[in-house]
């Protein structure tokens, strides 16, 4: 298609790639927070809590600059990863850490409503049953929670895919590694005569997005309509 | 060089247009990349401070050039004044009157109880510029109330360009090519800081390459590339 | 293997007492509506943590206060019938069915489910999802997920409350079976007298979250001081086994000296049977009464004559070593002169034994 | 005011397809666990809106599929008692209560809710809120919710399943009168052979989605040729009046040509009472038996004889003008040469039909 | 205090004003959208949908620019709204709006799944007990949704908090009028040795969100406490 240059098409790829990883990536702890803030009682519960709205609350930058500060090449953990050859730093990898670290809140906080709103007395019959904890998880709670998790991770593609403050000032805006598509509007939309080429990013990034949220929507109707029974 | 190499260059994202002329021109001549990450300067200076691997770094202002160096970051021979800008004053209206600004000018006059747009005056270069011109023109204090800041330079044309604010102070960069507004006049020069934008390699880099491209930058294809956008090219 | 319990819990302004031993069969726990069944239930199935006490399952303890022991839920091995059914509402009838089995040990009783399911008429439903099923559905898709669990402990909350005359007969003859053919000890919560007297093996009355009296089947309900089901309850059990079958239909059964004639009873000759004889079906003659159509015209001493205040009044007779108990008016007890020692009839008919104190007419209970 | 039902649905494999006409009183409906009543509770509530069909109460049309006439649920003016409790977690026991007073208009009948809460025995509930009450006691307060909503039209699905026999009996009466001293509609679910004697006007026996047969309470009860309730539920309902109450606790009642003796029943002379007599309660006999403690044996005339495969027979009996029905044993009717026409006796204990087929001990039926 | 200086006292005060307003003014619409979501069938649905995490996917920039070419002085909705003496254009109005915008999704998806884990079968109650529509809504839906209303509610105000690149280019940063917390933050932020200062006021922005975020905590534990029985 001659609609994008090549290198935009580069950053659609690699904004899928990574609003794909922050959200695959972010759901096995987001499902495993959710659960522990929905149930458990802990010392430094609130912390955890408030440790997860954090990115929301903060400026993107200042998330963004902290993520470079502890995840760059030099930062605390940044080094240490690096030493076992994972690298953050101005990678895709990093863009994606930065969009699911983001997105986290939005995450969690549909998905530990879900786990809320799951009777406990369905679990109780799971463990009558023999199920052991884990597994009272697995075949009972998880499955009722599934349209949480779908609105939780559709929240989070949707928001990796727009995510752009933190990302460019953790891993900055380099063509073909870490310039995704908000990366790409902004650098349009930062000159003279950019905002047509904006534009059509931004339709590009809104169909992807709204596809994702429409596949979404169906899938939550087709899981609710075999829970309320037919 | 024989074998193509790559160089990565951290750029200030008021440069793009002119970057992607330039950097398209080099891959077809030297047959090397130039890979060009566009951002705001504080947020590359912070990167290349954090250990990025860029090779060029150019800035829109000098002290975030000013502090890498300090930090012995860039390769203090290499530093270049390479871009120059001016300031204008740009309005909504396509036919207000050009004026001349000096210490007479009645902005506040002109402005009335509207907004005057600028980038940040205290963070943005635009912005910092933009203020101490005022200032020194003794204008500040009567129009300080009314200015509407945005985050960059951009945000407050497009505040001019939509009428939300009838002026603005901007790059004549960017004034040029903004066909909804019309500028009535450039800033004096001694009135502010010389707009520069000052390029440097990088002590962690490549250093051949890197020079190789910052030299490119200050040749004939770039300077027709930065004049094409109104720049000043500081360079011979 | 029987179930020892011994608890003490406070809700608000409810507190729970209770102990008691269930021995090997069904214990039947009764009381009127919010005695604490399910609290004591729940207790035993580990979902509510007493304050204080002790429950033991033979030599297993599930939990001890003073030991701080405290098995989870999932070891217990138990099938808990709750008394909101409970099904997953994500899963099929089928998987519903299948999940107890999943988690089940090797070692427990393997219990064949097509069979299971063909009891509770639930095979047409195995495809559906509890949200697509009728109440008493659901309700006997939860008893089929309970008992598929291959549980060492059976809990069953009110399992029958929601089902028609017709499907209860077919599934008591199964709790019956269960009783008198494994060692799996059943907690069983009812309100109905015909289940109580069908069922118990042991009975305990609950009153305000105490144990109000405990005992056999036989020495509860046969006891004229205690009609805690209410004037429909009394009655007494009696132990029978099967003698001959006749051809007009009728088993004829021994019960000690006495023969007892009732409608068909599926077993063999030999089998043991429980016969439950409710109070109110037991009529008295003074001299054999002739030309009538009941069957069962017992020789009867009385034993003890308890009138109390209202119009009535219970006799509890022996009848060739039973103990039967007959609920008569005060008048009848004057006009006809009873009194303790006193040698009578006992007048019975074969269909009112039938009604429900034997096994009904579903599935053969072997 | 009647309710005249009409419909039919589709629900997968399950096809209803039912028309009933319920004269004021009670109709009860019944029929196996998934045979529809709950289908058609619930078309008749506005919350399943049926295929086709018509439902109307009275003058009122709630549905009607070809005139496209549909009533929302909240102006068809229901108490709906559900067969799963539905109370609103969120507020108290009182706030469910008054629940639907709030919504109520002027013109419904103001029912004392003190009254109410008496009777239902939840007066120490008021302020918890539902999560923290047992089974019986969510359901009591359910029924509560429903019949203080000044309804126009009371559903009942299965309202005292959950519940001991000794509240059963307190909260009966109140239903009885509702039917015998309102105009108010009552469409009632049981399973209950005993509620569906003492508390229907009509009857309406579901199978399969369809109706299998409907009539008066005493036509269908007294029929020997259904059984719809299985064989506990054969009986017949004798209407009767209380003629004197004696001394020493017996009421006499007059059903047109007989004199019955019963417990005691709470109601002045004069007063219209419905006996409800189980078949297997009454015995026949050739001649007058002497010296036994039935106290009611009462001359009565063989109408039909039906001897079914098994072991029994039922018989109809003309007593005074009533029909009455005997369930005895075929030998028994071989035995004693029972035929059509012949003059016999029925004999039948005065606490047997006390059990359950008149007012018990609870509140006051008045 | 010697903390802040005056003018980012004023920053403080207005971001907190912005975020309650943001909140409370976003939740009646935030519930309606919401309920329709869960609970209706109408044409369009989808395109309301997508509308609503439109500020998800867009970057921040495009949706500020978009409100000024709507809600600007001559936007069309912008002067119509002028006419009536509603104005956003350069007010702490306009910043809450934006920052409403922003938080929009977040707040909707919260309610929506509360919304969707009410028990139909509860409104059919109150239906029966002669409830109309509105009124189960009211005494019933919304009472047992109350939790994600809440959840949404912090979920927004946190969102509020942080918002900034749609608020400044949208309303640009006045001292006293528009200057919010986060644009003050990165204000700091763009010159170098900002970061002291930047940290206070980060600070003082997640102090006042995990207050927040605390007290709604303990609300909606009370409230799942109170339903839960005792
Ligand atoms: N949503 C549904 N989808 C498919 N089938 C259904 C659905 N709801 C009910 N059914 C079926 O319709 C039939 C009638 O259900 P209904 O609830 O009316 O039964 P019921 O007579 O009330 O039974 P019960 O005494 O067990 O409550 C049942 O066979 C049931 O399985
Ligand atoms: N969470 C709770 N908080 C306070 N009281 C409670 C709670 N749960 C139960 N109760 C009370 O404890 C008592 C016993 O409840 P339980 O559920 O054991 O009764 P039950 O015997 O099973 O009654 P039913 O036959 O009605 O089911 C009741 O009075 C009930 O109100
Ligand atoms: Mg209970
Ligand atoms: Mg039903």
């Amino acid at each position: 298609m001659t609609l994008l240059s090549p290198e935009e098409w580069q950053a659609v790829a690699l904004s899928l790639r990574v609003a794909l990883w922050a959200t695959l990536g972010g759901l096995p702890f987001g499902i495993l927070v959710a659960y522990a803030l929905a149930r458990w009682e802990f010392p430094g519960k609130q912390i955890l809590n408030g440790l997860v709205h954090l990115p929301l609350i903060l400026p993107p930058v200042v998330t963004g600059y902290l993520l470079l500060l502890t995840f760059g090449t030099r930062g605390p953990i940044g080094s240490v990863l690096q030493d076992i050859g994972i690298v953050f730093a101005f990678r895709w990898t990093g863009a994606a850490l930065a969009a699911g670290i983001m997105a986290f809140p939005l995450m969690v906080r549909a998905i530990r409503l879900s786990i809320e709103a799951v009777d406990p007395k369905l679990e109780q019959a799971g463990a009558t049953l023999g199920a052991s904890p884990p597994w009272v998880f697995a075949t009972v709670t998880l499955p009722l929670v599934l349209p949480g998790i779908l609105a939780g991770a559709i929240l989070a593609f949707a928001k990796a895919m727009g995510e752009f403050g933190a990302t460019i000032t953790f891993v900055s805006n380099i063509p073909g590694q870490t310039q995704t598509l908000p990366s790409a509007i902004y650098a349009f939309l930062q000159v003279p005569g950019g905002e047509a080429s904006a534009l059509r990013l931004v339709v590009v990034s809104v169909v992807i997005a709204m596809t994702a949220l429409m596949l979404s929507e169906v899938l939550s109707r087709r899981i609710a309509k075999r829970v309320a029974g037919a | 060089a024989a074998n193509a190499a790559e160089v990565t260059v951290f750029a200030a994202a008021s440069m793009k247009n002119a970057m992607d002329e330039i950097s398209a021109r080099y891959a077809e001549e030297t047959g090397n990349t130039a890979v060009v990450s566009l951002a705001g300067s504080s947020a590359l200076a912070r990167q290349i401070q954090a250990g990025a691997p860029a090779d060029v770094f150019i800035s829109a202002n000098t002290d975030w050039m000013d502090t890498l160096e300090q930090d012995g970051l860039i390769d203090t021979d290499s530093r270049v004044d390479l871009l120059g800008n001016s300031i204008v004053l740009v309005a909504h209206d396509p036919d207000a009157a050009p004026v001349t600004i000096d210490a007479d000018l009645p902005l506040a006059e002109m402005l009335g109880e509207d907004r005057l747009a600028m980038a940040l005056v205290d963070a943005v270069p635009a912005g910092i510029y933009g203020k101490a011109a005022l200032t020194s023109l003794g204008l500040w204090d009567g129009v300080m109330p009314q200015v509407a800041q945005t985050d960059n330079v951009r945000a407050a044309l497009a505040l001019v360009a939509t009428g939300e604010a009838p002026l603005g102070i901007v790059y004549a960069t960017d004034a040029a090519a903004e066909p909804d507004v019309s500028v009535l006049g450039t800033f004096p020069e001694d009135s502010h800081a010389p707009i520069t934008y000052p390029a440097a390699t990088l002590a962690d880099g490549d250093a051949a390459v890197a020079q190789e491209f910052l030299d490119y930058l200050q040749g004939p294809v770039a300077r027709a590339a930065f004049e094409r956008q109104g720049f000043t090219v500081l360079t011979e | 293997m029987s179930l020892k319990v011994e608890l003490s819990h406070r809700f608000g302004t409810f507190a729970l007492d209770a102990s008691f031993e269930a021995p090997q069969g069904v214990t039947v726990l009764f009381g009127r509506s919010g005695s604490g069944k399910t609290t004591i239930v729940n207790a035993v199935a580990g979902l509510l943590r007493p304050d204080t006490g002790r429950i033991a399952v033979g030599e297993r303890v599930l939990f001890d206060s003073t030991r701080r022991v405290w098995l989870p839920t999932h070891r217990r091995r138990l099938g808990y019938i709750f008394q909101d059914a409970r099904l997953f509402p994500h899963l099929t009838v089928r998987q519903n069915l299948a999940y107890g089995r999943w988690f089940a040990q090797k070692a427990g009783r393997s219990e064949d489910s097509a069979r299971v399911i063909e009891m509770l008429g639930i095979g047409a439903l195995l495809d559906r999802r509890p949200g697509a099923l009728s109440g008493g559905e659901r309700q006997r898709v939860a008893i089929g997920r309970a008992l598929l669990a291959q549980p060492q402990l059976i809990l069953a909350d009110e399992p029958l409350a929601a089902l028609d005359e017709e499907r209860k007969s077919e599934i008591l003859p199964y709790f019956e079976r269960l009783r008198d053919e494994t060692s799996v000890p059943i907690l069983y919560v009812s309100h109905s007298p015909a289940e109580v007297a069908r069922l118990a093996t042991s009975v305990v009355a609950l009153q305000d979250g105490r144990v109000a009296r405990q005992g056999s089947a036989t020495e509860v309900l046969g006891d004229p001081k205690v009609t805690p089901l209410g004037p429909g309850g009394a009655g007494a059990v009696l132990e029978t086994t099967v003698a001959t079958h006749h051809p007009d239909g009728l088993t004829e059964l021994q019960a000690g000296g006495v023969q007892l004639l009732v409608p068909q009873v599926q077993r063999p000759p030999g089998a043991h049977v429980r016969v439950h004889v409710e109070a109110q079906d037991v009529m008295l003659a003074i001299r054999r009464p002739e030309g009538i159509s009941a069957l069962n015209v017992l020789p009867a001493r009385i034993l003890a004559l308890r009138i109390g205040d209202g119009p009535g009044a219970l006799v509890q007779l022996d009848v060739g070593g039973n103990l039967l108990l007959a609920r008569v008016t005060r008048r009848s007890a004057t006009v006809l002169g009873l009194r303790t020692g006193q040698e009578v009839f006992a007048v019975l008919k074969a269909v009112s034994v039938a009604k429900d104190g034997i096994a009904g007419r579903g599935i053969l209970p072997r």
